[in-house]
Order: C-alpha cells, then structure tokens, then sequence
C-alpha cells in the first residue's frame, strides 16, 4: 500500500455547518436576483415598483452586496482555514477567462466613458486589467482566486445601483451604435450577470472547492442555463397560444346541431364571412403535406434499401451521401430559387400547388432518406442472417423481415420530416403562393381531368397557385400588422401554423418512444 | 521438420471432391507454408510447443460422411482465420468443435453453409462437399444449399413476429406451404399443413408444451432459452439435413442449457449436427466426435469425443482440456 | 378624409349578417349563404382570373373581387341591389339590373361567372407576373413606362386605368404632435436624400433629438417608381432609406407603431394614427381632403389594372365592373382614392373586348360623391 | 431421416435455371430507355414526358409482375440516382441562372466593399454587390452561434450527463419538439413583440424598426433546439464504459464530462454547432421579416444595431420584381449561400469521420 | 430444514462495523426469509437440491480483513441480484468470484467501489466496509473511495488519448501531478513527476516494454490485451488499495491472458486484488481464496481455492465445478 493517503483522508467528511449555510445563501439570494432580473427585464416588475419602500433597482443593489459580501466571507474563511476545505492551487482556466474579460470591459469603460479618454488611453488600460485579473486567478489558490474578484464585482455593482449612480434614468448612448442603453435594460442585465458569476465560487465554496466544488459550481451555472432557455422556449409558445387564443375560439360554439369553429373552417375572404379563417390554408398544408409525403417517401425509402442492402461502399455511397447530406443542409429560399428556375416553368409557368408539393417533397427526400436509411441499418443482422441461413433470398428477406422491422423508424422519420416541411414558409413562398387571402379552398380531387393528348390527366386544382398556413401568415405580417385585427387575425394563424407542427413534432417523436420502448421491452 | 510435416493433409484430401485444380492449390500452399508455420511462432506461455501429426486428425467412424471439407483456408484480409483444414463428419451424429477463443470455430463453421459469403472481408479456398456434393462451385444454388445445411446462432435471434409465424417463415418462402388466394388476402392463412409443420417442429425442438397455446404471441417475449429452442424449431421447419449450432447455450443460463443439450442429443438421431462450444464439459457430455482447434486456425485433433479428452494425443490438447491454457 | 359611408370590403364583417343569405355566424367553410361561389371552390380552377401586383391598386381590385365572388343577389342591398334597407351605390345607375352581380357583369361578355383571385406584392411582381403569363391582369401604381424603363416597346401592354391616386406623405403620430404638420418640398426632398437625418433640422419640429425614420417602399413598387420619378425626377433617382418595405399596408402600421418615421404611400392608407401632412411646392400648399386630386400635385398617379397583349372577355367583364359608377363608388372611392370622371371612363370602356350585350353605364355624370372634386386628372 | 423433396436430388445445389434472365434484361433495357426518355422530355418541356412515363410504368408493372427481386433491386437504384440526380439539378439550374452576374460583376459580386458612384446594389445601373448582404449574414450568424453554441452545448451537458433520468425523459423529447417551431413563428414574434420592444425610448431607442441583433437573437433563440438536441445524441453515444473508466478512478462527473465525454464526443458536437450555423446561414423569413432589408452596410460596419440584409431575405424580398440581371444577382446570392452551406456539411462529415477513425484507434 | 437455516448468517455479520441498526435489520431479513429461499425453488435439472450451511463460507486466514461485507442485498427494480452476502475479504491476496452466468458476481463487485451508483434501477442495501470505513453512508466520498478502491472492466476501455495521457489522467484529476503556471497555460503539461508516474505504472501493468516508444500514440491503437494491461496502469497509477477486475480476461487471446494472469500474481504482493472470471482453470491458477456464487445470487461456498475446487463442501459447488452445469 503506498503512503500517498495519509490518515487524513477520510471516506466520509464534513465541514463547518454555519460556512455550508452562508454558502447555501449566497445561491438563494443570487437566484432570487437572478429571477427578478428577467422579470424586470420583460416588464413584469417595472421599474417604479416597491418593496418594503426599496425600490427596484435599489434591491438589486442590496442584494449584490449582499450576496458580494458573503462570498468575500467564504473566501477569506477558507484561505485562514477557519474551515477546512480542499482547494486546488489555482483558479482554473474558467474563472480566469469570465474574471479577466470582466475586468477588461469595466476597465475599459470606466477608462473610455467615465474618464472620457481615447482608444490610446483605454485599450492599453483594459488590456492590462483584464491580464492582470485573469493571471491573478490562475496564480492564486482557488478558494481566493474564485471568491475574490466576484464578490468585488457583485458588490461594485450593487454600491452602484445603490448610489443612485445607476438610476432609473440613466442612459448610455455610446458613439458609432445605433442604440442607447438604457436603465431599465442595463440594470436587469447587470444583475444577471454579477449575479451569476457570485453564485458560481459561493456553489464551489459549498463543496468545499476542489473537484468537487467545480463540479457543484459548474453544475449551478448549466442548470440555471438549462432552465432559462427552456423556460423562455416555453414561455414564448405559451404567448403565442395566449396572444392567439382569442381570435381561434372566437365564434366557437358546440350545440346540438353540431360546433361552429369559424377560424377554422371559413375561409379567409368574402363579403359573407364575418370571421375570416384558415382554411384554405389549413387545405393547402395539407395537400402540400399529402404532395411531398407522396412524392418522397417512396423515394427516400427505396433509396435507403439500396444504400443498406445492396450497395457495396465505395465511390457511388460516398457520392449519395454528400449529395444527401447537401440536399439535408441546403437552405430552403435555395430550394425555392431551384423551384422556380426550374419546376415553375414547366407547370404552366406559374405559381402553383404542384410545384410546392414537388419542391417540399425536394427538402423531404434526404429527411426521409436520412431517417430510414439508420431504421435499416438498426434492423440487427441477427434477422437478415437467420433469414439467409433459413434458405430466403435476399429480396424476400428484405420485404418480410428487413422493412416491416424498419417500418417504425420509416414513419417516425416522416412525421418529423412533415413537422418540418409544414412549417416551411421561404420555397412556398416562391414557387406556389397567389393570394393572400384567398377567398376558396384548392379543390385538387374534384379537378382530374383527362384529355385525349398528353399529358392525359390534368388537374388545374394542382396548377394553381394556393395558400399554406406558414405562407397565410408571412401574408399577414407583409399585409400590414395592426392596420385592423389583422394583428389578432395573425395570432390566430400562428398559434393554428404551431399546433399543426407541433402536433406532428409530438406524434413523431411519441411514436419513436413508443417503439423505442416496445423493442426494449418485449 | 519438414514444411510438409506442418501441413495437416488428411487422406480425405484428394478423394470426395472432382475438383480439377486440386493440384493448383497444392501448389500453391506448399509454397506459402512457411509462413503459416502452426506451431512454434506463436507458442507463447501457455503452450507446449509441438508438431501436429496428420494421424491425431484421423478418425474412424460407421456409416457414412455427411460434410467433408479438404484444404479449407479462410482469410479475412491479409489474416488467415483458419488453415487447411481437412475433416470428415459423419452423418447422424454430434460433432463438438473446441478450441480457445478466437481459434477460427466459428469461422470454419459458417463455411459448411457459405455463411461467411455474406461477410465482405472473407476470402475462402478449398472444397467442402455436403454429400458428395461440391458447395463452392460457381453457380452453386445457396439458397438450397441452406435449406439442406440449417443455421442456429449463438445468440437467439427470433424474428419481432408471432411464434408461428417464425416457424412457418421457412417454408412459406419457399412456397412449401401453399395457402389460397382468398385465405391469403382475407385473414389469416393457416391451413392444415401450416399447423401441421408448426406442431411438429416446435415437438421436436421440444417446446411445444410451453407455447402450445400462445403460438400468436410475439416471439420475442419468450425467455432467452425458449426463443433459442424456437430458432431450432424454425430451422428445423424446413427440414434440413444438417444442422450447424454456433454456442447456441452460450446466452442462457444453466437451466435453459440442459433444456438445449437434452434437445440435440434427440436431434442427433435424425439430423446431422455439428455444434461450436467454448464449454469443455458441454462438448463432452453431448458429442460423439469432437475436434480441437487451436490457435492460429489449425485443426490440431479430431476423433471419438472420449478419447480425444480421456487420452488426446496432443500434448496441447490435454494443456487446453486440463485448462492449463485458454 | 374622404371616406364615403362604406368603408370597402376589407372588414366586412358587421355588413355581412345582415343581407343576402344571411348567415348567422358561419357554421361551416362557405358561410356565403348559397348563392356565392366562394366557399366550395368548385371553380377555382382554370375558370378564375387572375391578378397579382400593387398593393395600391389591391384594395379596389381585391374589394371588387371578393364581391364579385360572393355574387350577391339583386335584393341585397348593400353590395349590389336594393331592398328596405337601401340600395347599393351605383346599382341604380345601371338601371337596377335583376340579376346577381357576377351573373349580371359576366352576361355583357357573354360569359357565366367566374371566380377572381387577386394577390398581393407590388406593382413590379405584377408586371413581371404578367409578362410571364402568370396572371391575367397586372395591377400597378406606376406607369410601365416608369416601371420598366429600360425595355424597348410597351406595345404589348394595355393599359386599363381605375382610378386615380394623390401620394399623401404621412408621419407617426408623435412627429404631428410635435408640430411636423407640413413640410416643403425642400424639407421632404433632403429627408429623403440623406440630408436632413434629424428631426430637431425641421423648423416646425418641437421636440427631443430624433433620428428620423425614413421609410421607403420596395424597389420596383409603383409607389417608390411613382414616388421618385414624380418628386425626385428620376424613376431612378437615388433615395436614402432607413428601412425598405414590400407592402403599402405594412408600412402604415410600420409608422403607426413608431415615433420618428416619415413615409410617402397611397391615399387608402392614411388616417387615425399615421396622420397625413401638408406639402408646400412651389408655393401651393398641398392637403389632404383638399387639394390632392388636383392635376398640378405632382404625386398624383394613375391606378393601372395591365393586360397582356390584348384584353380578353374575362378581364373585360372584371375591368368594366371596376369602371361602372357601381364600381367607382364601391371599389374606388371607398378606399379613398378618386373616381374616373365619365369621360375617361368611356375612354378606358374603349380598350375592352366588344361585349356582346349593349349597357347603359348613365350614372357616371351623376357623380361627385368625392371629397376632394372628382376631377382628377381630367 | 425425412425424405428428401424431389428438388433437393444431387444436382439440385448448382445450376440455377436462367431461361428468364432474357425478358428480364429486355424489360430493363426498355425501362432505361423510358426513363431517359421522361428526363430529357421533362427538361426540354415536351408534352412527350407523359407518354414516356407511362411507357415507363407499365414495363415497371411487367417487371414486378415477373422479376420482382430484380426489379425492386432497379427501382431502389433508381430512388437513389434521382436522390443525385437532385443535387446535380440544383447545382446546375443555380449556377446556370446566376451565371450573367458572375459575367457582369466577376469577384465584384462577392468581394466589393467600396459602394463608389453607383452604390452596391442598383438594379437602375446594373450594379449588384452581395458584399452587404454576406455582412449581414454573417454578423446574424455570428451573434445567433454566440448564444446558440455555448448555451446549447451546456444545456446538451446537462441533459445528457447531469439530469436524472425522469428529467431527462420529459426534456429531451420537449427539447425536440421545441426545436419544430416555424420559423415564420418566430420572424412574427420578432416583428411585433421585440422589434418594439427594442424601439421603446426607454430600452434601446433603436431609430429603425429592426436590426441585426434582433435578428441575431432570434435566429439564435431558434438555432437553440436544434443544437442541444444534437449534441444531446453526440454525448450519450459515448460509451457508458468510458465514463465508468474514467469514474472508477475517482474523478468526479464533471471531471469525467470535461476530460472524457466531450473531447470523445468532439465530433458530435462541432457537427451540432455546424448545423446550427447550416441553419443560421439559411435562415430566411425571421431575417426577412425582422430586418429592414435595407442594401447597405450598416452604419459603422461593426454596429449591429443597424440594419441591413441578408443572403437569405434579399432572395425571399425582391424575387418578385427581379428580372434579368436583377434576377441573376438573386441566384448568384443563393449561389454563395448553398456554397457556404454545403462546405459547412462536407466539413462537419470530414470532422467525424475523422474523429470515428481517431476513436476506432487509428491517428 | 428451519427457515434461518436458509440464511447465509457468517459470524462477520455482527462485526466490523458500526452499524446500530443492525437489531432492525436481522428482524427485517428474517421476516422475509420466506421468499428468498435459495435452494429448492430454483432448483433445475442441472442442479442438486441442497440447504446452505452458514460454515461454508466461513474463512479463516491470516492478517486483516481489507474488505467486509453483511447482509449485502442488491435488487434491481423488483428482480434481487444478489442476496444476503456477508465475506471477509483479506487484504495482499488474490480473491476470485466463480459462479454461472448471471449470478450476480458483477454486481456483488461493483458494490465494493460503489459504482452501481450510476445504474438508476439498481437498490443496495446492506453494509460494506473499507479498512472498517462505511462506505455506504450518506456524505461518503465516492471519490476518494474510488481513489481507493480500483477496478478494471471486462472489456478494455482506454480512453481515447495518448498512452501517457491515459495512465497520467486520474493523477491529474486528483492534482497529484503539479504543473507550473506557464506550462498550464501554454502546451504539453509534462513533467519529471508525471513521467515517474507513467513509467511505474506501465513497469507494474507489464506493458512498458511494449509502448515505451510510443507513448503519445493513441491507446485505441492497441491490441486487445495490451488496452487490458494499459487499464490495469491506469488503475494503478492512482494508487489504489483495492482492485477489482471483472473478467479482465474473457475478451483477450491466451497470449493476452496468460499475461494478465502473471499480473495479477505480482500485484497480489502490494494491492488487494478482488477478481471475477467465468474460467474456472483461471481463478484454480491464480486466486488464494475463492468465492462461489450459484444462481440466485447467494453465496454458498468461500474458503480457500485449493479446498474448493479439490474438496467442496457443497454438492452443487462440486457439480458446478466438475461441469455438471452451468
Ligand atoms: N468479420 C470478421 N472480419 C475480420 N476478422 C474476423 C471476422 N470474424 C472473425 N475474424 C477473425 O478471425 C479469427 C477467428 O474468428 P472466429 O470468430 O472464427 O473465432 P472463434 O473460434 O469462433 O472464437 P470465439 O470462441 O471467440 O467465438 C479471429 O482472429 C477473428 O478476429
Ligand atoms: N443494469 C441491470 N438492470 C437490471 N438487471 C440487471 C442489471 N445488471 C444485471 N442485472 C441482473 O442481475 C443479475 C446478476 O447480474 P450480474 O451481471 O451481476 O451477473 P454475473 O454473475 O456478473 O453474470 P455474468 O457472468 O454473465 O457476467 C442478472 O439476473 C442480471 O440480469
Ligand atoms: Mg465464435
Ligand atoms: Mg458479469
Ligand atoms: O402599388 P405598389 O404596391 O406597387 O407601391
């Protein structure tokens, strides 16, 4: 046994609970400010409101001292090992980039703005405070290097929400930038910021630093990250559904004779229509969305079973695959640029629902190629090679066990690919919209036709152009917003576009689980 | 030594086989021998460093041989898996192949159907005939060739669909079970033959009993043991000559192995089978004939299971079963 | 302003309730009540009219369509016929026909209806959606003449006009609060050359520092064509924009909603909020429901429906709706701009297919419901 | 021992009967034919198209109805070709249209910074320089990678590595579902709600509606998703073996994130942050919606409070009006940006193959 | 037979810990004795119907005991991995655990460094100690229990870094090796330290012959066994106490093994070694005292190697040994 672990390493330890609690504080408090920030941010608190006859901007500032001082508290304790902790040597290369590059914007503002000097003057000095702090951090033990600039900054910042020298009424209108900055953004975000960065040594202190402490301390920070972008994520979709809900519900009525829903089942112009709907677009995305589906999958799959099942690596996959993967990231308004060179004129030159289909159908194949091409590959060999060594050739084994175990992943990626296409506003945009509002629905099965000279089936439903709903509502933002209730009416459309895509976001993704599970468990 | 002396070269090489580039081939491998010396080069720690006798690979049996193979190499790449390997296996009866890991057992096994076919690395030389019959000539017809010669792997590996339908999946390909029109087009197409084939195969791999009444179910809810004895069943369901098992017990546990040692004991009175174990006391309780394969590929012992662990000729053997390597 | 009752057909809805069918609150897609031929599209398809282009000219032809498409009956009253109620402007003129409105107009040509669909961009899509026979009937704001400059011959081009517009200039609300209620030529001419970058540069302004907003239409839109050609000499003559804006409609709301911006559009898209100013040029003080019809305004332009190569009986019967007095009344001068006066009207009946039945269009003297003299331009 | 079935008697393992092997190939041959026949009818617009796809389809029928391996076998190959075939049209009919600007304007096009007499963009005098909408792009990019990046990767961490399992399970598939919504979504909320929010006098007091950081942001915001899903996939392939390695040591989990998961998922991730950019670069209606598609740089270059255009919204913009060379300056803007885009996927697929062959042992 | 009988209750059961709750626990494990029976449930064709005697897996040796388990209890969701196992484990030995497959040997291991932690569906319940450390309570620091406590896995898992970035990994980790400033800022971080480190550990592994010249290749480069060896560094190079391997042979050659099998002699000399193998030639060739697990999970016989394997107490232990099952 070698002596590296003396008798002071122990399997289990404990510190100082009153240090562990102050610690504990420091994060309470930061999150607290760190919440009240957006809400200032986003106006849910204005600027006047009050509390306990503080107003807002001087609670953030009190806070900040606060939370600055405990953490100037907790790195003084530990380095005079008034508790015991397990710091490592230096302050690590993160602390040292987020303190240095703050110190350098404070230094080179206070130096520009506040002091009113050049770029000779307050490049050098922002430079050199920068350096200065992020050597200082690296050099220093941890417990020190972490705590130290953090709580100066969070307390800095408080004295000056406190003195009023950031007031409600301050502004900055730096020169060369078409913005001013003013309090009520300036003071929200400051106080994210030092907020962040103080919670961040107080997590570390409270395990004591080391490997663990970075580890509480990084995990504080990604988690609050998580969080903040999922809380935004969702905070947006609910504003749209309640800023939309108005207009889709309105006239909404269920009786005896049947529901009433003209959102969705008017359409969208006409003397007679009291509520102008979507329904012509609600039936352009879908018939857009039937087009494509019909259009790529039988493509994207069958090329997929060539890939996985015949094909031998080489040249012609390596090629498929770049062409795949382009076609994957090409951007749509390029595909809309290709349906119009090339899919309009030969549609009766003009706009049409065809063209959107096939050019949907475009930017569906490599999702659908993409998507079955991994659901074939997961289908284990175990099968194929039991297929074989049972005596079935390969194209029966591929119909009989390789497809029908690969169905799943085929229709999971096809319902995400749809959530995709349906959305889409950019190519529809080019190569099928015609009115805005239009006032009939695309009747595309009523319109066959079939004539004696070719083409032999026509269908002037396909040839024409239609609306969709990504397309209604682009319509409604270029059609002016605010003019009537075409604000209400634009809701209305994009809360109807975010179900539908959702929607089949969900399904896909719940089918996938769905299967997922079924195959673990069965 | 001799180089000749290296070369395992039974005297099942020249007869069984019409092929006409017999001496093409003996040529040839004279001439690479040097360097695919067996012994010696990779003796390592645990190995006795020793000369294979053409004799230890001799074995006399009754009746007659089903597969022969004669000079079989097997490359992946530049490395040669398994090497001239020349041997006879009687029909209706358990042939074990043994050997440590990695020796090329399984490799020499997916040979007997042409199952190495279907691995992209794999280059293949010399004969084997499935009754008389050469299997690696241009043109030879697998599919029939794997319907004689039928496959069960180490791991279970059912289809994702009912039970019955694994079993008849087999014939119904190959248009064994004829079912009408209608019958195929509305509902389900069972037929007095279809159920027929299923009971009798399931009997035989003996599982009937615990699947009779939930021949609906998806195979792969059966445990580990049964989903084995399910893939005999299939295999079995197009009746096949020969039956190669790949550590079919290796996945199961000790209940579900007696189950399957018990099963190819009884198979052995009908079919044909040859079977690769890792599990030195399994190849000696069920086999008739067992064959050692040692590192590099070689065959180094082949004859009447008791002998070969009783008293094996080969001093490496007896280090190998003795479990003084491996 | 010169609004005349019926503010055209873009919210219609209060209107609907009460005439023709009479739906209550639709209870399905189609709420037209039966006799419309809007809802179940059963004529979408190679029947319909097309039109696409300037969103000046959309409200008039856009109104005119989804009228047209409901085809009202002769007893509605409000869009097209009498009953108690009343009696829609302009029906009486043209002797009050008994025929719904689509049938009535269609019949002249020799046709049964048909649908119109009218879309929405700018007068340069129309024209070139035109050119490439993508639709039937390019609406525009500018003369071709302006819109195309470059192209040899304009032959092919028929020229249907519609109606008349008087560019108003219009500011936020903020701006005419703070005492901006005219400018001079001068003044808008360096606003819009990058000269005057500032609101505290414009005398009358009594207001903070303020950047000024000015917004220009899309390239190739009748009212950026019209606008420059007619004010700045040049169709294209260099214009400074803080911000370029593909439709009329956008840029309302787009000076409705800001504090500093200044913009030139068309006469239905002025009012509450984005409030017109005077224009002082050479001396004439230019004012919206004054003087903007009248022919020595500068930005006072013609409302062009285009054909390609000759007129058709289909976009004959569509054009000659827009040019009666019922059209004029409901379609043009209800979305603020001035009505043809009768002669050209007849002038504009001439570029038409020959209809097949003869029609008194007698109203037309009768009017002068405009605001600002129905004069314009004659 | 069964009886052997007649068809197994000696012989029977060779000799497969070939008499069908001739109709085979002529039904191929004639299938080849129509089907060229379909492509060049359809690209030189012939009314003759239908008839051979029709032709084409009914040999399609014969061939399922009598050699379906081989058919099916041809039919894949043929999805596959047409997947090519695709890319191949695209690369043509865009250069082919963007070809008269390249001519007008050569390196011009892409690389003209100084506006001179006649400005960058004027269709009056034929002048087109993308240089301000490739600014453009490229600053939306910049600042929507800024947030989207570093934000998604340590969200990704925190789904894949920190989250317990029940978190896990309802975040990923939320993530994935938030990653769906339009982006017409998100241009109008841009439009209406934060395009005001930053005019407001006591915000930002932007003097135009729009700018690029509105733009920046919004992009990011919607960039997000995708990310962290992505990344999320790269982080939990990486084998539970090497994370337990690296624990039993006694490193704590951030240690074994930082040291082991990351670098062993490097290439996952770049590739979440590339298509991230893909999708930036190619975002089209927030940027079009959003900003004030103005052709000019923005007022000092570096403020990206001003406005300006981009790649994507000058395209979705004046597509409508354009004509000749004006249309030819579009194409050659999409042009850049499917260049751009596609050396993005080649290199993200470089980037992970080399890694794969790293991670398989070989340097 | 009485129902405590059934319980595996080794006289370590009351010592070596600290424990208070041990009265509330005896109650608990005897009141649910009923339905953990071992022996007769399970009971198959292969196996022999026995009642455990708590004297076979007492074990008397000379010297400390390193590692101490009682009433160790491992379900995973519903399912008990293992049942009531209570060992001594002495320390500068080499203990080996035996038993068919999916007897809960892994799981038994990976309790003694606590990486079961990271499977969610896995309860442990039940007291193990370290030097007479719990390491079971709340506030244990797995870190530095996992400093302590090594392991080495079945299959090799080197990451993919440099060879000497590898072996040097955990001691960075722990800022055992102290880098200057400047040199953690710019390139390579090696030092005198870190090199003595990497040669030992390599030297101790018996692989530094084999990679000295290539210390900056990547470890994925390597063959099978010498990945395993390149492990076994790595583990060492943090100076563990314990080491715990899980089949560190099963996926190697027999070269490889042989080896590995060297190794963990030499290592026996410092380190306490606690290995898992399914070869039982492997744990008779190597192990001091062995362990035997039998399905179910319970432990029936521990003791030493040359008694188990020559003479066993246990009618299926000798069964299991003399390849009867399993
Ligand atoms: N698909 C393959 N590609 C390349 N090499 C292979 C392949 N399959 C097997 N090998 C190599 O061929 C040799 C023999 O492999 P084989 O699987 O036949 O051994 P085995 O005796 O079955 O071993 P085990 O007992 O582990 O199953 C080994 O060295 C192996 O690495
Ligand atoms: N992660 C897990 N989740 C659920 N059950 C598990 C898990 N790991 C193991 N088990 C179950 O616990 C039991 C003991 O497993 P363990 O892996 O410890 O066996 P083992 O003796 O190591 O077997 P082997 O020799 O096959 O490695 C088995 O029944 C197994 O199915
Ligand atoms: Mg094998
Ligand atoms: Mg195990
Ligand atoms: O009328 P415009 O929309 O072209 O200005």
């Amino acid at each position: 046994m070698s002596d590296a672990y003396g008798t002071d390493a122990t399997l289990v330890e404990g510190r100082s609970s009153a240090f562990e609690r102050a610690s504990a504080l420091a994060v309470g408090l930061s999150f607290l400010a760190f919440l009240f920030s957006w809400t200032a941010l986003f106006r849910i608190t204005p600027p006047t409101s009050e509390l306990l006859g503080f107003t807002l901007y001087d609670l953030f500032g009190v806070g900040l001292v606060v939370v600055g001082a405990i953490v100037l508290g907790l790195g003084v304790a530990s380095r005079t090992d008034v508790v015991t902790t397990t710091p490592s040597d230096t302050g690590g290369i993160a602390a040292a980039t987020a303190f240095g590059l703050s110190a350098l914007v404070a230094a080179g503002l206070l130096v520009s703005q506040t002091l009113g000097l050049g770029v000779i003057a307050w490049l050098p000095a922002a430079l050199a405070a920068g350096a200065v702090t992020a050597v200082g951090v690296v050099g220093a033990r941890e417990d020190i290097a972490a705590t130290i600039p953090a709580g100066i900054l969070a307390v800095g910042v408080g004295l000056l929400f406190l003195t009023g020298i950031i007031g409600p009424d301050w502004v900055w209108s730096p020169t060369g930038f078409a913005a001013s900055f003013h309090a009520p953004v300036v003071v929200p975000l400051l106080t994210i910021l030092c907020s962040l960065l103080a919670a961040w040594p107080a997590a570390k202190a409270s395990a004591g630093f080391g490997s663990r402490g970075r580890q509480t301390g990084a995990y504080l920070l990604i988690g609050i990250n998580t969080f903040s972008i999922l809380a935004i994520l969702v905070l947006l979709i609910a504003f749209v559904a309640m800023q939309g809900l108005p207009k889709l519900t309105d006239g909404f009525e269920i009786g005896l004779d049947g529901f009433a829903w003209p959102f969705i089942t008017n359409v969208s112009q006409g003397i007679y229509v009291d509520i102008p709907g979507v329904l012509p677009a609600i039936l352009g995305t879908a018939w857009l969305v039937v087009g494509a589906v019909l259009f790529a999958v039988p493509l994207g799959v069958g090329a997929a079973l060539f890939l996985t099942e015949y094909a031998d690596e080489g040249g012609f996959t390596r090629i498929v695959e770049i062409a795949t993967n382009g076609l994957w990231s090409t951007p749509s308004i390029v595909f809309g640029l290709f349906g119009y060179a090339f899919l309009v004129p030969r549609f009766g030159n003009t706009t049409s629902l065809f063209a959107g289909m096939l050019v949907l159908g475009f930017m569906l194949l490599p999702l659908v190629l993409i998507t079955s091409r991994e659901a074939i590959i997961s289908v284990p060999d175990e099968y194929r090679d039991a297929s074989a060594a049972l005596g079935v050739s390969q194209w029966q084994t591929i119909r009989s066990v390789v497809l029908p175990a690969s169905v799943p992943g085929i229709v999971t990626g096809v319902i995400l690919g749809v959530g995709r296409i349906a959305g889409e506003t950019a190519p529809i945009l080019v190569v099928m919209a015609g009115s805005p509002f239009p006032n009939s629905t695309p009747n595309v099965l009523g319109s066959f036709a079939f004539t004696t000279t070719p083409p032999f089936i026509t269908n002037d439903a396909l040839l024409t152009s239609a609306s969709a709903l990504p397309y209604q509502l682009y319509a409604t933002i270029t059609a002016g917003v605010g003019a009537t209730d075409v604000e209400a009416f634009g809701w209305g459309t994009a809360l109807v576009l975010l179900l539908v895509v959702l929607s089949f976001y969900a399904i896909g993704i719940a089918t996938r689980a769905y299967f997922r599970r079924k195959l673990r468990y069965e | 030594m001799s180089e000749t002396e290296n070369q395992p070269r039974p005297d099942t090489a020249t007869n069984g086989t019409d092929r006409t580039d017999q001496a093409d081939r003996t040529d040839r491998t004279d001439s690479t021998a040097t360097d695919t010396r067996p012994s010696g080069r990779q003796t390592t720690a645990g190995e006795t460093e020793e000369t294979v006798h053409d004799e230890w690979v001799e074995y006399d049996y009754a009746g007659a041989a089903k597969v022969t193979t004669t000079d079989l190499n097997v490359h992946y790449g530049d490395d040669r898996a398994i090497e001239d390997i020349s041997i006879e296996i009687p029909e209706q009866s358990v042939t074990a192949l043994i050997g440590p890991s990695g020796c090329g057992k399984s490799t020499f096994l997916r040979c007997l159907n042409r199952m190495n076919d279907r691995i992209r690395a794999a280059a293949i030389d010399g004969s084997v005939t499935v009754d008389g019959e050469e299997i690696y000539r241009d043109g030879a017809n697998l599919v029939e060739l794997r319907k004689r010669v039928g496959m069960v792997f180490q791991q279970p590996n059912p289809f994702p669909k009912s039970i019955r339908d694994n079993v008849v999946y087999g014939p119904r390909k190959h248009g064994d079970i004829k079912t009408g029109l209608l019958s195929r087009l509305f509902g389900r197409d069972t037929n007095e033959k279809e159920d027929e084939i299923v009971e009798r195969s399931l009997r035989q791999a003996a599982i009937w009993d615990e699947v009779e009444d939930r021949l609906d179910d998806n195979a792969l809810g059966l445990s580990g043991g049964q989903q084995q004895r399910l893939c005999i069943a299939r295999c079995l369901a197009v009746d096949p000559e020969v039956i190669l098992m790949d550590e079919p017990a290796s996945a199961l546990d000790p209940i579900a192995t007696s189950k399957i040692e018990d099963l190819i004991e009884d198979l052995a009175e009908e079919y044909t089978v040859v079977i690769v174990t890792h599990n030195m006391q399994q190849a000696a309780r069920i086999s008739d004939q067992t064959a050692v394969f040692l590192t590099g590929g070689e065959l180094v012992e082949y004859g009447d299971t008791n002998q070969i662990f009783e008293n094996p000729e080969s001093q490496r053997v007896e280090d190998y079963i003795t479990g003084k390597f491996g | 302003t010169g609004g005349s009752g019926n503010d055209g057909g873009g919210d219609n809805g209060s209107g609907g309730n009460g005439s023709g069918g009479g739906n209550e609150s639709g209870g399905s897609g189609s709420t037209s009540g039966g006799q419309g031929i809007s809802g179940g599209s059963a004529q979408q398809s190679s029947g319909a009219l097309t039109a696409d282009g300037s969103s000046t000219v959309y409200p008039i032809t856009s109104d005119g369509s989804s009228v047209w498409n409901s085809n009202p009956p002769a007893d509605d009253g409000e869009y097209w016929g009498s009953n108690d109620e009343g009696t829609a402007p302009g029906y009486e003129a043209l002797g009050s026909p008994d025929m719904p409105m689509t049938e009535f107009f269609a019949s002249i040509y020799g046709l049964d209806p048909y649908q119109v669909n009218v879309g929405l961009s700018h007068s340069g899509t129309g024209i070139e959606k035109l050119m490439n026979d993508q639709v039937d009937i390019g609406d525009s704001s500018a003369p071709v003449q302006d819109e195309l400059p470059e192209r040899e011959s304009y032959d092919d081009f028929v020229d249907h006009v519609v109606g008349v517009d008087g560019q108003p200039v219009i500011v936020s609300q903020a701006i005419a609060d703070a005492g901006v209620t005219k400018l001079t030529g001068e003044q808008l001419r360096g606003i819009y050359t990058g000269e005057i970058t500032n609101w505290s540069e414009i005398d009358s302004y009594s207001g903070d520092d303020k950047e000024i907003q000015n917004i220009c239409r899309a390239e190739g839109s009748g009212t950026d064509t019209a606008f420059r050609a007619n004010f700045l000499g040049d169709p294209n003559a260099e214009i400074a924009c803080s911000q370029r804006i593909g439709q009329n409609q956008q840029v309302r709301s787009t000076v409705l909603n800001a504090d500093n911006a200044i913009a030139y559009i068309a006469l239905a898209f002025t009012g509450n909020g984005a409030p017109a100013i005077a224009l002082e040029l050479d001396g004439t003080t230019y004012e919206l429901g004054k003087n903007l019809g009248s022919k020595d305004y500068p930005l006072s332009r013609d409302l062009h429906c285009y054909t390609w190569k000759d007129t058709s009986p289909k976009e004959s019967a569509f054009i000659n709706m827009l040019l009666t007095e019922f059209g004029q009344q409901q379609f043009v001068a209800a979305n603020d701009y001035f009505k043809l006066p009768p002669n050209r009207r007849e002038e504009e009946r001439s570029k038409l297919a020959d209809p097949e039945k003869q029609i008194e269009y007698s109203g037309g003297n009768a009017s002068s419901g405009n605001a600002s003299s129905g004069n314009a331009s004659s | 021992m069964p009886t052997i079935p007649e068809q197994w008697l000696p012989g029977s393992l060779g000799d497969r009967t070939t008499d069908t092997d001739r109709s085979a190939l002529v039904a191929g041959a004639i299938g080849a034919l129509t089907l060229a026949g379909v492509a060049v009818g359809f690209l030189v617009q012939s009314s003759l198209t239908a008839v051979f796809l029709l032709g084409f389809l009914v040999v399609v029928g014969f061939g399922w109805y009598a050699h379906q391996a081989e058919t099916a076998k041809a039919l894949t190959f043929l999805a596959t070709a047409f997947t090519v075939a695709v890319m191949g049209l695209i690369i043509v009919f865009l250069f082919r249209e963007a070809w008269p600007v390249f001519e007008l304007m050569g390196l011009d096009l892409i690389t003209r910074i100084n506006p001179g007499e006649a400005g960058l963009w004027d269709t009056a005098s034929s002048v087109y320089s993308l240089t301000p909408m490739i600014w453009g792009t490229v600053v939306t990019t910049i600042l929507a990678m800024a947030i989207a990046g570093p934000l998604g990767i340590a969200s990704a961490v925190f789904l894949a590595e920190i989250a317990p399992g029940w978190l896990r399970d309802i975040v990923k598939p939320g993530v994935e579902i938030l990653a769906g919504i339009p982006s017409i979504v998100y241009g109008w909320l841009g439009f209406i709600v934060i395009n005001g929010y930053f005019s407001r006098s006591d915000t930002f007091d932007l003097a135009s509606n729009g700018s690029l950081v509105v733009a920046g942001m919004v992009i990011g915001l919607m960039a997000l998703p995708t990310v962290v899903s992505v990344a999320e996939d790269a982080l939990t392939s990486i084998p539970e073996s090497m994370k337990s390695g690296s624990l039993a040591l006694g490193s704590t989990e951030w240690q074994t994130t930082m040291g082991i998961t990351i670098p062993a998922a490097f290439s996952g991730v770049s590739a979440a942050v590339l298509l991230g950019v893909g999708r930036a670069v190619g975002e089209t209606m927030a940027a079009t919606v959003i900003l004030a598609n103005v052709t000019e740089f923005p007022g000092p270059l570096f403020d990206a409070f001003d406005n300006t255009i981009t790649l994507t919204s000058v395209i979705a913009n004046q597509y409508g009006v354009a004509q000749g060379l004006h249309l030819s300056a579009l194409f050659g803007a999409g042009v850049v940006l499917f260049v751009t885009v596609l050396f993005l996927s080649i290199g993200s697929q470089l980037i992970e193959e080399r890694m794969e062959r790293n991670l398989g042992g070989n340097q």
